[in-house]
This record gives C-alpha cells, sequence and structure tokens, in this order.
C-alpha cells in the first residue's frame, strides 16, 4: 500500500528510473537512479509523502562516485534509495538541507570523507574531522577504486530468459557509467 | 547554523565542552547567549572520531566485529546484531532459531542496562546524586549476567555470522529472571524517586520541545521520536530477528518535551522485560551456530541495508561488497547523529540550564555520533 | 594524512616533542626540603587523590561504574570526581584521544595544580588500541605522546578492579610503598 | 500552585525520597572487602591470552598454524616457529602478544584449530610502563610451570 503509493508519487516525476528491489536481500524496496541535479527534487517528493531521511552517504567509484540518499518512513515500512552520479575528479550535487534540516550534517560528513561539494550547502566546514584538515579519508587510492559494475549484484531478477546472462552484464541504467570508463 | 562572531554585539560566547560533565563525553557546544537565555547553539563534533567507517575498509568482515561494540559502547549488542544481520542478509546465512532468540534476550538486557545508564545519568545532570548509585547497582547485575555468557562487560563481541559465539547456561537464564524480578521491585521505587518529584518535574516538564514535524526533518528516531507521539520502532515497523513472534507494545507520549522522552525510556525498560520473558518461555533447543558457515565470510558483490532499533534510535548499517573479504564501503548510519543535529534548533531561544535537561534527554553517547 | 608535523603541531604551540611536554607541570623543588614533612604531603596526598571527570569513550563508563556502588573507589579515597581541571590532581585518561581532542587534553593537563598524575586507562589510551591500523589519520597513539603518563591499566575496557589496582599502584609510586594486598585472584582454570 | 501548596507537595515528594534511603539502610550489607576479600569472577571472563600446555607432554598444544596471527583484528600476535632437523612438527619459539591493542574479541581463542590458548583471568592488571605489556607467552608459561 505505502509502497505503492510511493512508487506512483515518485514515478510522476522519475517515470524511468525506478525500479523496485528485492527486499529481502538488499533491505530496500525502491531504488531511484537520479541525475544529480535532480536529488532535489526526489527529496520534495519524499518529504510530501512524510518519509525521513536516514543518511546521505557516498560511495568512491571511478569514473563517478555514487552519492546515496536513505530514505525511510514512519509508518509501516518502507525504505527509499536514491542513488546519484557525479565525476570523481570534480564531484558536486546540490544540497537537500533546505528541505531536510537533518541532511546538512549528513553532507557536512559525506563532505568530510569524499570531499563532495554540496552546492548551496549554509555551512559547508569538516564536521567530524579537524576544521583544518586537508583530505579525505575514504577516497581511495587510485589503485584501488573500482566501477560500479565491479560492485553491483548481477542482476538475476526476471529476466527468466537468462539468468546466468545476469553475471557480465552490468546493472541496468547506473551500470552503463560504470562501461563508459 | 554558523555563528557569526560579532563582537560589537552584547552576546556572550560560552564554549560547552569538549570536557563538560553533563555532555557525556566529549561533545563541545558552542553557545551564543543572550544573558540566560540561548540565542544559537551550534554542536562541534569530531572529538572522538575513531574511523570506524575507514576500519570497515581495511578490515575483513569477521575482523571488523569487535568494532561494533566500541562504536556505540552502552547498546553493544544491538550494534553487533545489526552487523551480523546485514552480513547474513547480503550472504544468506541463516542463523539456527535458538541463536536468535539468544540474540534478542541479550539485546534487551543490553537495552535494559543502557535506559538504566541513561537513568542514572540523566537525574546526575539535573543535579540528583542518589539514583544514579541506585541505577548503578542494578546496572551491575545486567553486566554480571551478560558477562558470564559474553566474557566482556561493555565492548560485547557476541554475535557471529550464524550464530552466537557461545550458548548461554541454566545459570544465566534463572539468574536474568530472578534480576526481572528484581527490577519490577526497583521500579516504583524509581518512580517514587525521580517520576514524582517536583525538582525533576519542574526541570523536564516542557523543554526541549521536539515537534513531529521537526523531527522528521532531522530523522530523528527512537525514545526521542516516541516521545513526541510517533510511534515508529524498527523492532515493530520493520521486523527482525524474533520480534515478530513476541508480544509487546511502543510506549508513546505526545508531550514532546524532555519529560515525555523520559517516560518512553521506563515504559520502555518494562516492555523489554516483557521481551526477555517471553524469549525466556519459548526459547527452542538447537545448536547456537549454522551448520555451514564459512571460515572467510565472502558475500557476493551488492550492497545491503539492516536497520535495527539501539536503546537510542534506527540504526542501520550500509555494505557495499565487491566480492572480497573485505566490504568496499561500510556506512553506519547512527541514530544519535540524527538526534543530536536537532539541539541546534530546539535550543534555540531556551535558557541556558534547560539546555543542559534538552541534550541529556536526547541520550547522547558521542562515540556514536562521532563514530 | 596525519603526518608527523601535523601531529606535533597538534600538541601544543611551543611544544614540540613529547620530551618536552613531559616536562610540563613539573614540581619546582621546595627552598627548604623536610624528608618527615614531605612524606606526610604525600601521604595525604596517595590517599585523598581527586580525580578530573574526564571521560572520553568506552573506559569512561567503567570510570564510572568503578565510583559507584558496587567498586566504590571511595574506600581508597580517590571518588571526588571534580569537573574541574583546577581542583583535581589526577587525570584518568579514559578513551580513545582523537587528534581533534589532543590539544583540549595537553590544555586540561596544564590546567592541573601540581603536583599531578596521569593514568592511562584502556588500550586505547595506552597505544591507541584496536584503532591503532596502518593508515589510520584520526586518533593519537597512546596518551603518552601527549601528557606524561604515571600508571597504565591494559584491558579494552579494563574491569573496575584493573582501575582500582591502576590507583594501587599510583599510590604506591607516590608514597613508596603499598597499602594494600594484592587481590587473590581465584583462578578458574583449576575447576 | 498556592504558597504553601507548593511547599507541601515539595515536603511530600522529599519525604518520599527520604524513605527510600532511608528503607536501603535497614537492608543487609552485601560489601566483599575488595583487596582482601575477592569474590569469583566468572570462568568466561575474557582476559589476555595464554599458551596451554598438554598435561600429558608438557608441551604447549600450539601447533604454530599461525591462524590466530592472521585473524587478529589489531594485529597484536605474532608468532615464531622453527622446524628442528628431523622432528615432525613445527616447534614454537616464541608468542608475542601486544596486550596494549588488543580488543578482547575473542576471535583467536576461537579460531584455534589446537585448543591451544586460552584466556587468562587477570582481571586486575596495571603497571608503570607500555612494555609490562608486551607478554612473552612461552616465558609465562614456563615461569607458571
Amino acid at each position: 500500500m505505502l509502497l505503492s503509493k510511493t512508487k506512483t508519487a515518485i514515478e510522476s516525476i522519475f517515470p524511468l528510473e525506478i525500479k523496485e528491489a528485492d527486499y529481502a536481500r538488499v533491505g530496500y524496496h525502491l531504488e531511484v537512479i537520479l541525475d544529480a541535479e535532480k536529488v532535489v527534487s526526489l527529496a520534495k517528493v519524499m518529504m510530501a509523502q512524510g518519509f525521513y531521511l536516514e543518511d546521505v552517504t557516498a560511495i568512491d567509484l571511478n569514473p563517478d562516485m555514487e552519492v546515496i540518499y536513505h530514505y525511510a518512513h514512519t509508518e509501516g515500512c518502507c525504505r527509499v534509495t536514491g542513488r546519484a552520479y557525479t565525476p570523481r575528479h570534480a564531484p558536486e550535487v546540490p544540497t537537500i538541507a533546505g528541505i531536510y534540516s537533518g541532511a546538512n550534517w549528513h553532507e557536512r560528513e559525506t563532505h568530510d570523507f569524499f570531499g563532495i561539494t554540496f552546492k548551496d550547502h549554509p555551512y559547508l566546514v569538516p564536521l567530524l574531522l579537524p576544521e583544518d584538515a586537508d583530505f579525505h579519508p575514504l577516497v581511495k587510492e587510485d589503485g584501488k577504486v573500482k566501477q560500479l559494475k565491479d560492485i553491483k549484484r548481477a542482476e538475476v531478477k526476471e529476466q527468466a530468459g537468462a539468468p546466468a546472462a545476469g553475471e557480465g552484464k552490468p546493472a541496468p541504467a547506473g551500470g552503463e557509467k560504470g562501461e563508459k570508463a | 547554523m554558523k555563528i557569526e562572531r560579532n563582537l560589537e554585539e552584547h552576546s556572550l560566547y560560552l564554549n560547552m565542552g569538549p570536557q563538560h560533565p553533563s555532555t557525556h563525553g566529549v561533545l563541545r557546544v558552542i553557545l551564543k547567549l543572550d544573558g540566560e537565555y540561548i540565542e544559537e547553539a551550534e554542536p562541534v563534533l569530531g572529538y572522538i572520531h575513531r574511523m570506524h567507517e575507514k576500519m570497515g575498509e581495511n578490515r575483513t568482515y569477521a575482523q571488523y566485529l569487535p568494532n561494533m561494540g566500541r562504536v556505540d559502547y552502552l547498546s553493544a549488542l544491538s550494534y553487533n546484531q545489526c552487523y551480523v544481520g546485514a552480513v547474513e542478509r547480503l550472504t544468506g546465512i541463516a542463523p539456527p532459531p535458538r541463536a536468535e532468540y539468544i540474540r534478542v534476550i541479550t539485546t534487551e538486557l543490553n537495552r535494559l542496562s543502557s535506559h538504566l545508564l541513561w537513568f542514572g545519568a540523566y537525574v546526575l545532570d539535573l543535579g540528583g546524586f542518589t539514583p544514579f548509585l541506585y541505577s548503578f547497582d542494578d546496572r551491575e547485575h545486567i553486566l554480571d549476567l551478560l558477562e558470564s555468557i559474553t566474557g566482556s562487560r561493555l565492548t560485547y563481541c557476541y554475535f557471529r555470522f550464524g550464530g552466537v559465539s557461545k550458548d548461554i547456561t541454566d545459570d544465566f537464564i534463572t539468574g536474568t529472571r530472578a534480576f526481572i524480578k528484581r527490577l519490577r521491585m526497583h521500579l516504583p521505587m524509581y518512580e517514587t524517586l525521580v517520576t514524582k518529584n517536583v525538582i525533576f518535574i519542574n526541570r523536564v516538564k516542557e523543554v526541549g520541545i521536539i515537534t513531529p514535524e521537526a523531527a522528521r526533518r532531522y530523522g530523528v528516531t527512537g525514545p526521542a521520536l516516541r516521545g513526541s507521539g510517533i510511534k515508529y520502532d524498527v523492532r515493530k515497523n520493520e521486523p527482525y530477528s524474533i520480534y515478530p513472534e513476541v508480544d509487546f507494545d511502543i510506549p508513546v507520549q505526545d508531550g514532546c518535551d524532555a519529560l515525555s522522552r523520559y517516560i518512553v525510556r521506563m515504559l520502555e525498560m518494562e516492555q523489554s522485560m516483557r521481551i526477555i520473558e517471553q524469549a525466556l518461555d519459548k526459547l527452542p533447543e538447537g545448536p547456537v551456530m549454522a551448520p555451514k558457515v564459512p571460515k572467510k565470510v565472502k558475500p557476493p558483490k551488492g550492497d545491503c541495508y539492516f536497520a535495527v532499533e539501539t536503546a537510542r534510535g534506527d540504526f542501520g548499517i550500509y555494505i557495499v561488497s565487491d566480492g572480497t573479504e573485505t566490504a568496499y564501503r561500510i556506512k553506519l548510519r547512527t541514530p544519535g547523529f540524527s538526534n543530536l543535529s536537532i539541539f541546534a534548533e530546539i535550543s534555540r531561544g531556551t535558557l541556558l540550564q534547560d539546555a543542559i535537561s534538552t541534550m541529556g534527554s536526547l541520550d547522547l553517547v558521542i562515540p556514536e555520533i562521532d563514530r | 594524512m596525519g603526518t608527523e608535523d601535523t601531529k606535533i603541531k597538534l600538541i601544543k604551540p611551543g611544544v614540540t616533542s613529547p620530551e618536552a611536554a613531559a616536562k610540563i607541570g613539573e614540581v619546582e623543588p621546595p627552598l627548604v626540603r623536610l624528608a618527615v614533612v614531605e612524606e606526610i604531603l604525600n601521604l595525604c596526598r596517595a590517599n585523598s587523590l581527586w580525580p578530573m571527570t574526564f571521560g572520553l569513550a568506552c573506559c569512561a563508563i567503567e570510570m564510572m561504574a568503578t565510583g559507584m556502588a558496587r567498586f566504590d573507589m571511595s574506600r581508597f579515597g580517590a571518588e571526588v570526581f571534580r569537573p574541574s581541571p583546577r581542583q583535581a590532581d589526577l587525570m584518568i585518561v579514559a578513551g580513545t584521544i582523537s587528534k581533534k581532542m589532543a590539544p583540549a587534553v595537553v590544555t586540561l593537563y596544564d590546567q592541573m595544580p601540581a603536583p599531578k598524575w596521569v593514568i592511562a586507562m584502556g588500550n586505547c589510551a595506552i597505544s591507541g588500541g584496536p584503532f591503532l591500523f596502518k593508515g589510520q589519520y584520526g586518533i593519537i597513539e597512546g596518551a603518552v605522546k601527549l601528557i606524561p603518563v604515571d600508571v597504565y591499566v591494559p584491558g579494552c575496557p579494563p574491569r573496575p578492579e584493573g582501575l582500582l589496582e591502576g590507583i594501587f599502584k599510583l599510590q604506591e609510586k607516590i608514597t613508596g610503598k603499598r597499602f594494600w594486598p594484592v587481590a587473590q585472584r581465584k583462578s578458574h582454570v583449576a575447576k | 500552585m498556592s504558597y504553601f501548596g507548593e511547599i507541601y507537595t515539595g515536603a511530600v515528594s522529599l519525604i518520599a525520597g527520604l524513605g527510600v534511603t532511608g528503607k536501603a539502610l535497614f537492608q543487609p550489607t552485601v560489601t566483599v572487602q575488595y583487596p582482601w576479600e575477592t569474590i569469583d569472577i566468572t570462568p568466561t571472563f575474557r582476559g589476555h591470552i595464554e599458551l596451554v600446555t598438554d598435561e600429558e607432554t608438557g608441551n604447549f598444544k600450539c601447533i604454530c598454524c599461525g591462524l590466530c596471527q592472521l585473524n587478529c583484528p589489531s594485529h597484536c600476535i605474532s608468532i615464531k616457529s622453527s622446524k628442528p632437523e628431523g622432528a615432525k612438527k613445527k616447534a614454537l619459539d616464541s608468542y608475542m602478544l601486544n596486550f596494549t591493542t588488543c580488543s578482547l574479541c575473542g576471535t583467536c581463542v576461537e579460531g584455534c584449530p589446537a585448543d591451544a590458548i586460552k584466556f587468562s583471568d587477570d582481571y586486575n592488571l596495571a603497571g608503570f610502563s607500555r612494555e609490562e605489556f608486551y607478554f612473552d607467552l612461552v616465558k609465562r608459561a614456563r615461569e607458571e610451570k
């Protein structure tokens, strides 16, 4: 009920980029893959639907860093994961601190760890690291950073015809970006 | 958010912490005061940042287990449970039912000890010393019980992928029952001593108002959210382990103030005892470890999110695996981080001494916020 | 990223090495030294240590437990926890010292009136403990890198008995003799 | 609330609090005078680790596989072993434990295939230098014998 309502609401704005995840295996219901510009509109939809923001975080990937937004609902059980991609050499996404006040700290933390700039953030200074820190601890060394296809679970759901083919095939949408590297 | 330091104003800047008896650790709050009133508050974090997320990328899955006891040392077993739950979800290992029951029993005991410590320390912040002694006395009994099976008093490393490291004993079961009986006798005493105390009520009533709307904007969870009238508890909303099989309620209060949060926690202790009793009654026989757990846990590629309800709220772990023995990324979503972030807003315009009651009522554990 | 330079910069302006840091807070020798008076004073000091309320992490909870009903540190004269460093003469470093916290620890130590003592409680305060790994960027590898430490109490966290033993050891260091018997452990191995 | 009403409620909660303390006065004393008397520590207590010797032969049970060293999250164990000429098994030369980085997680004891290590019951360790807690377990075990 909650799930379908949320799905419809998100679909009204992002018709193509939403997919249902296998909750039992990944722990969230919906996965929304966004352009970096659209994180604000997702936040607006989620706010209107009564979700709260669990966290904002990132994964260091090559060539695009993945910025992750976890939303959950206080009535019932519905978790939504938003993913946005931004170039690794100059990562930048708009802030959602104007909608979710709690995002302020989460974004500062992500900035600390990954060096991602949140456009229009009211106060983007180190939160957990010392004030003069000039390093981003969770950015991986060049040799260790992986591509998106190296961390994505192979798609075995639904494609009944070709379950084995999932292994080599990158995940849709986001996966293609990894291929370009 | 940021405090502009303007020297021409007649405001007073006050540094609370990082060493302050009522910040419960090394939190620093910069307060801008107009007389006794707080104009702005800015918490400064990072004084106990211990690089847990970085360590997750350096250690294998099994080696990361001891870290979990140290993120939030007061409800270490909830964190253990979340981490093993996440890895089990990722790898598909299913723990045997007895192990799940043991996990819930010990976690709820741990929740009791956490709430007891909070109760004592909160009243101590407000100037009452005696309840602290009583609550620690009760807490020591829980620590004795948990030490007898886990081997440590505080930073437990007890759960394993696919089970628990050691089976519980009959002594533990009788000890737990005796303890519950004892705590049931002591809770009314706490009520006489604290809950009905005029001074206490005056200091916490209508202090630190968190409106449900603000709570959602900041992602506040746990007793702080339930004190604002929102009935959200991961154990009920997103049941894990054996919580669907036990009967318990979620206490909710509508006051939105520090007193409501206090009452929610006190009522939660009773519910925890109910859960423990039921779990002890239903405790099945059998092994405590899944039969085929690989020595080296190597989850397939992919990601997974797992959330549990700790004593402070919704704790989630997001693991991204690249198919090796070490996680590619481990993100810890800690409840205290979100709960503290609301402090700047709710303390604005309140009195300085109320800031202590407000901060205490959020039940902060700083290493969990800084990670 | 966490180079030697930043570490020293964080310690204190003007203090560039642990050796220099160790000199902070040394008591100047009195003009006239009377052995008897000194001995009596030391006896008093040792039996009324005033620790500072200074919890950093997990060990702080065990420190609280030591002061509370079950273990009752007051039996050995060390229960008067003072929130202000000016009133304390014993600093129990109970927990991990992060690089951000290090200047505050040194400032607190400087503010304590001499003679003063430091107990490093728990593995983090001794050497960085479990958070010591290659490439770590956030913690100080032991309180001794910042301030002189008198007694070490290992454990993660140590049991309250460990901290009590640390206090006994400190009293031994101050007065030169031990007041309390060594607790006879009952070995469970024999059972 | 009236002035006298406030005094009354204040007095009532004060007396209620005093009553709790009063009751505690008449409860039996349970104090154990610690350094003179001790209570049993739980057998599962995790202290630092110790080597187990085989009761029959008197040798260490350790087979020098190095699993504890490998599994340890904080790298506090280092083993040196050698294989004497003609011997079938490796012999333990030294077993060093840096207790100051140990997190007492128990991975080493659980992972040991030969049950050659166990937790000690040293719960009240303290010392004047860090080096006191770099244990040479082989030496310790021999001294105990």
